[in-house]
C-alpha cells in the first residue's frame, strides 16, 4: 500500500524539480499548477480533505491564474526592452 | 556567464543540503505517536456542538488567527493595487473573449464550482468544508468567470469598489468586537447560540474570502489583455 | 516505515529544493515558484507529523495549513505585482543586473 | 471595564482604521489615520498605566484560554514597545500628512500609504501582544507584506528592486519560521509561549524547531550577516516609511526573539546560541558603523547605522547569562536602548528626508551649509547623533551605562569594550555627517511650501531621545513588570 504513497511523493518531487529546472517560464508555471493538483491528492491521502479542497482551488487555481497573468505580462511587454539579456534568455518561446 | 552561475550555485546547494540534514535529524528523533492538541480540541468542538473540528479550530478556538488572515487578504489586495501603474485599476474590465476551450470549460465548470462552494459552507460544520475551503472554491470559480468573460466587474464607482473590498474585514471586526458590549472578550460568541453564530460567521467569511481572492486577481491582472489566457 | 514518514520526507526535500531555487534561480518568477514549493514542503511536514495522532489526523496543523495556504497566495500576488512593475520600469527580470541609472527617491 | 480589553482594542482599533482609510479615499484617508493614531496613543498610555498598576495580564481571545485558544499577553516589555510604536507612529503620521500631500492621484501607490501604514501598525501591536507562536507567523506576514509594499511606494526602479529583495528575504524567513513551529509543535504539542516555557524538556526536535524560528527572526531583524536586504530597503523607501522601518519594524521581530530567548527557552537549552548572537551583534556594531562611515548618500548612512544599532540589541543574550544582577541590568539596558534608538532613528530618518527634499538630492558631500538655511534639521541630526554616540544625558547614554554595568557585574569586560568601541564608531560617522552640514557653504535651498510645517516632528523625536535618561526609572519599572524578569525572579 505504501507503493502508491511513494509514487505520489516521487511524482511531487519530480514535478517540483521540473518546474524549477525549466527555462521556459510558461512550462514552469504549468508544472506548478500540476504540482498543486498532485498536492491535493496527497492531502486526501493524509486524511485532510479540507486542505485538499483549499489546495486545489487556491494552490493550483488562484496561484496558477496569477502566475499565468504575470508570465503573459512579461511576454507582452518584451519587445520594447531589447536591452535586457536576461529577459531574452528566459523569455518563453 | 556560465562560470558565474556555477560559482553562485555552491552556496545555495550547501544551504539546501544543510537544511535537509537538520530537518531529517529532527524528524527522525520524533516518537511515532504524538497527539499534539488533538484530544482537547476534539472535546472542545464536541462541547460546542460543531462536529467538524477544523471549523471549530478556525472559527472558534483560534478565530483570532482567522481575523488576522482576513486582514492579510485585504492587505494583499491593497498592496497589489498600490503597485498598479495606472489609477483605474479595479474599475476597468479585463478584456474578455475566452478561447473556445476555456469557454466550454467555464460553461461546464463554473456552475459546478458555485454549487460546490455553497455545499461546502452548508456541510462545513459537519463534513469536510467550511469558510476557507468554500471561499477558495468560490474565489476560483469567480476568477474563471472573469477570465472567460462571462462575468465582468462593471462597478459603478471607485468608492463602491473600495467598499466591496473592505466590507468583509469591517463586518468581521464588528462581529469580533460585538461580544465586548456584553462583557465577553474579543470574538467570544455567547454560549447559548454559539453554533448558529458560527454558521453565520462562516457564511459571511466564505463570501468574504471568495470576494477577496477574486479582487486579488482583478487587482493584479494585467490591463491591456485578458491576463492568464493562452 | 509508516506512511506519514514518506510525506514528511517528501516535505523536507521540497523545502530544501525551494531553498535552493530561491537562492540559486535568477529569474524573479522562478524565485516565487521556489517560495511556493518551500511552503508546500513545510505544509507537508506539518500535516504529515500531525498524522501521528491517534484517532485521526490532528486538526490543529490542518487549520494552520489552511491559514498558511491563504498567506502564501497573498505573498505570491504581491511578489508577482512587484515583478511586473519592476519589469515595466527596467525591462529586467532578475535582481543581479543593475537597473539603468534613474531617479533617486 | 474597557481597561480589561486594552490588548484587543490595540489590535482592533488600528485594523478598523486601516479598513476605513481605504474606504475613505486618498483625500480623507489622512484624517482617518490621524484620528486612529490619536486613539492608539491613548490606548497605549492606558496600557502602560494598567501594567504598572496591576502587573502583567493575559487576555483570552474568544474566551478560550491557551492551550485551546490564543492568549494575548500584556506585560511591561510589550507595553513599552507599544507605547514606543504609538509615539513614533504618531510622529510618522503627522510628518506624512505633509510628505505625501500631492495633487497627483497616482503618486505614492495611488494614495494607499495610509491604509498600508495602519495595517503595519496593527500588525506591530499584534506582534508585541501575542503569546502564541503560530499567531506570531500570521503577524510577521502582515508586517512583511505591509513593509515590503511601503518600500516600493515611490515606484522607482531602485525602490522596486529593494522591495523585491526584501520580499524574498521575508518569504525565506516566514517559511523557515513556520518550519520551526511545525517541528516544535510535533515535539511538544503546544503553541502558547508560557505553556511551552513550562513544558520544554531537552529534545533535539524541539531544539531544532526553536533554533530555526530564531534564525528566521534574526533574518527579519537584519542581524549581520543577514542584513543584506536592509540598507537598500530602508534607504530607498519614502522617508516616513524608512523611519517606521528602522525604528519599529526591526523591533517587531526582535521582540519575539527576546521573548523566546529569555522567557521561553531555558538556560543552556540551545547551547551557545546566547554567545553566538552576542558575537554577531558585536560584528554588526563594527561592520555597520564602518559601512556607515563610507556611505556617500545620506539615507544609506542612516540605514547602515541601523545595522550597527541592531547589534546592541543582541548583546543582551550573553549578558543575561552572567548572573541575576547582570540579567536585570542587561534587560533594562536593552529596553532603554530600543526606545532611545527608536526615537532617535525616526527623527534622523525624517530629518534626512527633509534635507533631501530641501537640497533636491541625497549626496552628503554636497550638503554644505545646511546649518545656516535649515537650522532645525541640522539640530535634529545633532541631537540624534548625541543619542547614537551615547553621550549624557541621552537615552543612548542610559542604555550604554546599564549594559556596561551589566557586563562589569558579570565580570565580562570584553562586552563592555564592544559597547565603548561602538560609541566611538558612531561618533565617527555622525561627526562626518555633521561636519558637512555645519561647514560653510552657499547652499541655496528650496523650501517646499509644506516642509517647515512638519520639521518640528523629527526635532521633537530626537529631543525626546536626548532627554530619555529622565524616563529610565519608568522603563525600569516596566522592565520589572515584564514576564522575562518576573519569571527569572530578579528585580532591577
Amino acid at each position: 500500500m505504501h507503493v502508491f504513497d511513494i509514487l505520489l511523493v516521487g511524482m511531487l518531487i519530480w514535478i517540483a524539480v521540473g518546474s524549477l529546472n525549466q527555462n521556459r517560464l510558461f512550462k514552469s508555471v504549468v508544472m506548478l499548477i500540476i504540482f498543486g493538483l498532485f498536492m491535493a491528492i496527497a492531502w486526501i491521502r493524509l486524511g485532510s480533505p479540507d486542505v485538499a479542497l483549499a489546495e486545489a482551488a487556491i494552490g493550483a487555481g488562484v496561484t496558477g491564474a496569477l502566475m499565468l497573468d504575470a508570465v503573459g505580462h512579461l511576454r507582452e511587454r518584451a519587445t520594447p526592452y531589447p536591452l535586457g539579456p536576461e529577459a531574452a534568455e528566459d523569455a518563453d518561446e | 556567464m556560465s562560470e558565474h552561475r556555477h560559482r553562485t550555485r555552491l552556496l545555495p546547494l550547501t544551504a539546501a543540503m544543510l537544511m535537509l540534514g537538520v530537518i531529517g535529524r529532527a524528524i527522525l528523533a520524533l516518537p511515532t505517536t504524538g497527539d499534539g492538541l488533538a484530544v482537547p480540541m476534539r472535546a472542545g468542538a464536541e462541547a460546542s456542538g460543531i462536529p467538524n473540528v477544523i471549523t471549530a479550530v478556525l472559527l472558534d478556538f483560534r478565530g483570532y488567527d482567522t481575523l488576522l488572515e482576513i486582514a492579510v487578504l485585504m492587505l494583499a489586495t491593497v498592496a497589489v493595487l498600490s503597485l498598479r501603474e495606472d489609477p483605474a485599476a479595479l474599475s476597468r474590465r479585463i478584456a474578455g473573449g475566452a478561447g473556445p476551450v476555456l469557454g466550454t470549460l467555464t460553461r461546464a465548470l463554473a456552475p459546478i464550482m458555485l454549487l460546490v462552494a455553497g455545499h461546502l459552507v452548508l456541510v462545513g460544520s459537519s463534513g469536510p468544508g467550511g469558510a476557507f475551503q468554500g471561499g477558495a472554491v468560490l474565489g476560483a470559480a469567480g476568477i474563471l468567470l472573469m477570465l472567460s468573460g462571462y462575468a465582468r466587474p462593471a462597478w459603478a464607482s471607485r468608492r463602491a469598489v473600495r467598499w466591496v473590498l473592505a466590507v468583509g474585514l469591517i463586518v468581521f471586526i464588528g462581529v469580533a468586537l460585538y461580544p465586548l458590549l456584553s462583557g465577553g472578550t474579543l470574538l467570544q460568541y455567547p454560549p447559548e447560540n454559539r453554533k448558529d453564530l458560527i454558521l453565520l460567521v462562516e457564511a459571511l467569511l466564505t463570501l468574504s474570502i471568495g470576494a477577496s481572492l477574486v479582487s486579488l486577481f482583478l487587482a493584479s491582472a494585467s490591463s491591456t489583455e485578458g491576463g492568464g489566457r493562452r | 516505515m509508516t506512511s506519514y514518514l514518506i510525506y514528511v520526507a517528501g516535505g523536507a526535500l521540497l523545502y530544501a529544493l525551494g531553498t535552493y531555487g530561491l537562492l540559486a534561480r535568477r529569474h524573479l518568477i522562478h524565485k516565487v515558484i521556489s517560495a511556493n514549493l518551500m511552503g508546500s514542503g513545510v505544509f507537508l511536514i506539518l500535516i504529515g507529523l500531525g498524522n501521528r495522532a491517534e484517532g485521526g489526523p490532528d486538526p490543529v496543523p490542518q487549520a494552520m495549513v489552511l491559514t498558511g495556504i491563504v498567506v502564501t497566495v497573498a505573498l505570491t500576488a504581491l511578489g508577482l505585482a512587484i515583478i511586473k512593475r519592476y519589469y515595466s520600469a527596467t525591462g529586467l527580470t532578475n535582481l543581479d543586473d543593475e537597473p539603468p541609472a534613474g531617479e533617486r527617491p | 471595564m474597557l481597561l480589561d480589553h486594552l490588548p484587543a482594542l490595540l489590535v482592533a482599533v488600528p485594523l478598523t482604521g486601516a479598513a476605513l482609510s481605504f474606504v475613505a479615499g486618498h483625500r480623507r484617508a489622512p484624517h482617518v489615520a490621524l484620528v486612529t493614531a490619536a486613539a492608539i496613543v491613548a490606548l497605549a498610555v492606558a496600557l502602560v498605566a494598567r501594567v504598572l498598576d496591576a502587573g502583567p495580564f493575559r487576555y483570552a481571545v474568544g474566551g478560550w484560554t491557551a492551550p485551546l485558544g490564543i492568549d494575548l499577553v500584556a506585560d511591561g516589555a510589550s507595553a513599552l514597545f507599544i507605547v514606543l510604536t504609538a509615539i513614533v507612529g504618531m510622529g510618522v503620521t503627522l510628518y506624512a500628512t505633509a510628505y505625501f500631500r500631492t495633487d497627483d492621484e497616482t503618486a505614492y501607490g495611488h494614495g494607499l500609504f495610509w491604509t498600508l501604514w495602519l495595517f503595519m501598525w496593527t500588525s506591530l501591536n499584534a506582534l508585541f501582544l501575542t503569546g502564541d507562536v503560530f499567531n506570531v507567523y500570521v503577524c510577521l506576514e502582515l508586517v512583511g507584506i505591509s513593509a515590503v509594499t511601503l518600500v516600493t511606494l515611490s515606484g522607482g526602479a531602485e525602490a522596486l528592486r529593494a522591495g523585491a529583495r526584501y520580499l524574498y528575504a521575508s518569504m525565506l524567513g516566514a517559511m523557515t519560521y513556520l518550519l520551526g513551529v511545525a517541528l516544535l509543535y510535533a515535539s511538544v504539542g503546544q503553541l502558547d509561549m508560557t505553556i511551552l516555557a513550562d513544558t520544554l524538556t531537552p529534545d533535539v526536535t524541539a531544539a531544532t524547531g526553536l533554533a530555526l524560528m530564531i534564525a528566521a527572526l534574526v533574518l527579519k531583524t537584519a542581524l549581520v550577516p543577514a542584513h543584506f536586504w536592509l540598507p537598500a530597503a530602508h534607504g530607498s523607501a519614502p522617508s516616513p516609511v524608512s523611519a517606521a522601518l528602522s525604528s519599529l519594524v526591526v523591533k517587531g521581530s526582535y521582540f519575539v526573539i527576546l521573548r523566546l530567548m529569555l522567557y521561553v527557552i531555558p538556560v543552556g537549552y540551545l547551547g551557545g546560541t546566547d554567545v553566538a548572537l552576542g558575537v554577531l551583534g558585536s560584528v554588526a556594531i563594527v561592520w555597520g558603523s564602518v559601512q556607515a562611515l563610507f556611505q556617500t548618500r545620506i539615507k544609506q548612512l542612516v540605514a547602515y547605522s541601523t545595522v550597527a544599532q541592531v547589534g546592541y540589541l543582541f548583546l543582551v543574550f550573553p549578558l543575561a547569562r552572567l548572573g541575576a544582577d547582570a540579567f536585570a541590568l542587561a534587560v533594562t539596558g536593552v529596553l532603554v536602548h530600543a526606545v532611545s534608538h527608536g526615537l532617535a532613528k525616526a527623527g534622523l530618518f525624517l530629518a534626512s528626508g527633509s534635507l533631501m527634499s530641501r537640497f533636491g538630492h541625497d549626496r552628503i558631500d554636497d550638503m554644505r551649509g545646511a546649518a545656516r538655511s535649515a537650522p532645525v534639521l541640522t539640530l535634529t541630526v545633532a541631537l540624534a547623533g548625541i543619542t547614537m554616540m551615547g553621550l549624557p544625558p541621552s537615552g543612548g547614554f542610559g542604555a550604554k551605562w546599564l549594559l556596561v554595568s551589566s557586563a562589569l557585574a558579570g565580570g565580562a569586560w570584553w562586552w563592555a569594550a564592544v559597547l565603548v568601541a561602538g560609541g566611538l564608531l558612531a561618533a565617527a560617522y555622525m561627526f562626518r555627517l555633521l561636519a558637512v552640514l555645519l561647514a560653510d557653504g552657499d547652499a541655496v535651498l528650496g523650501t517646499p511650501a509644506s516642509a517647515p510645517r512638519t520639521e518640528w516632528v523629527p526635532l521633537a523625536l530626537a529631543a525626546a531621545a536626548v532627554v530619555l535618561v529622565a524616563a529610565v526609572p519608568l522603563i525600569t519599572d516596566l522592565a520589572s513588570a515584564s514576564n522575562i524578569l518576573i519569571r527569572a525572579g530578579v528585580t532591577p
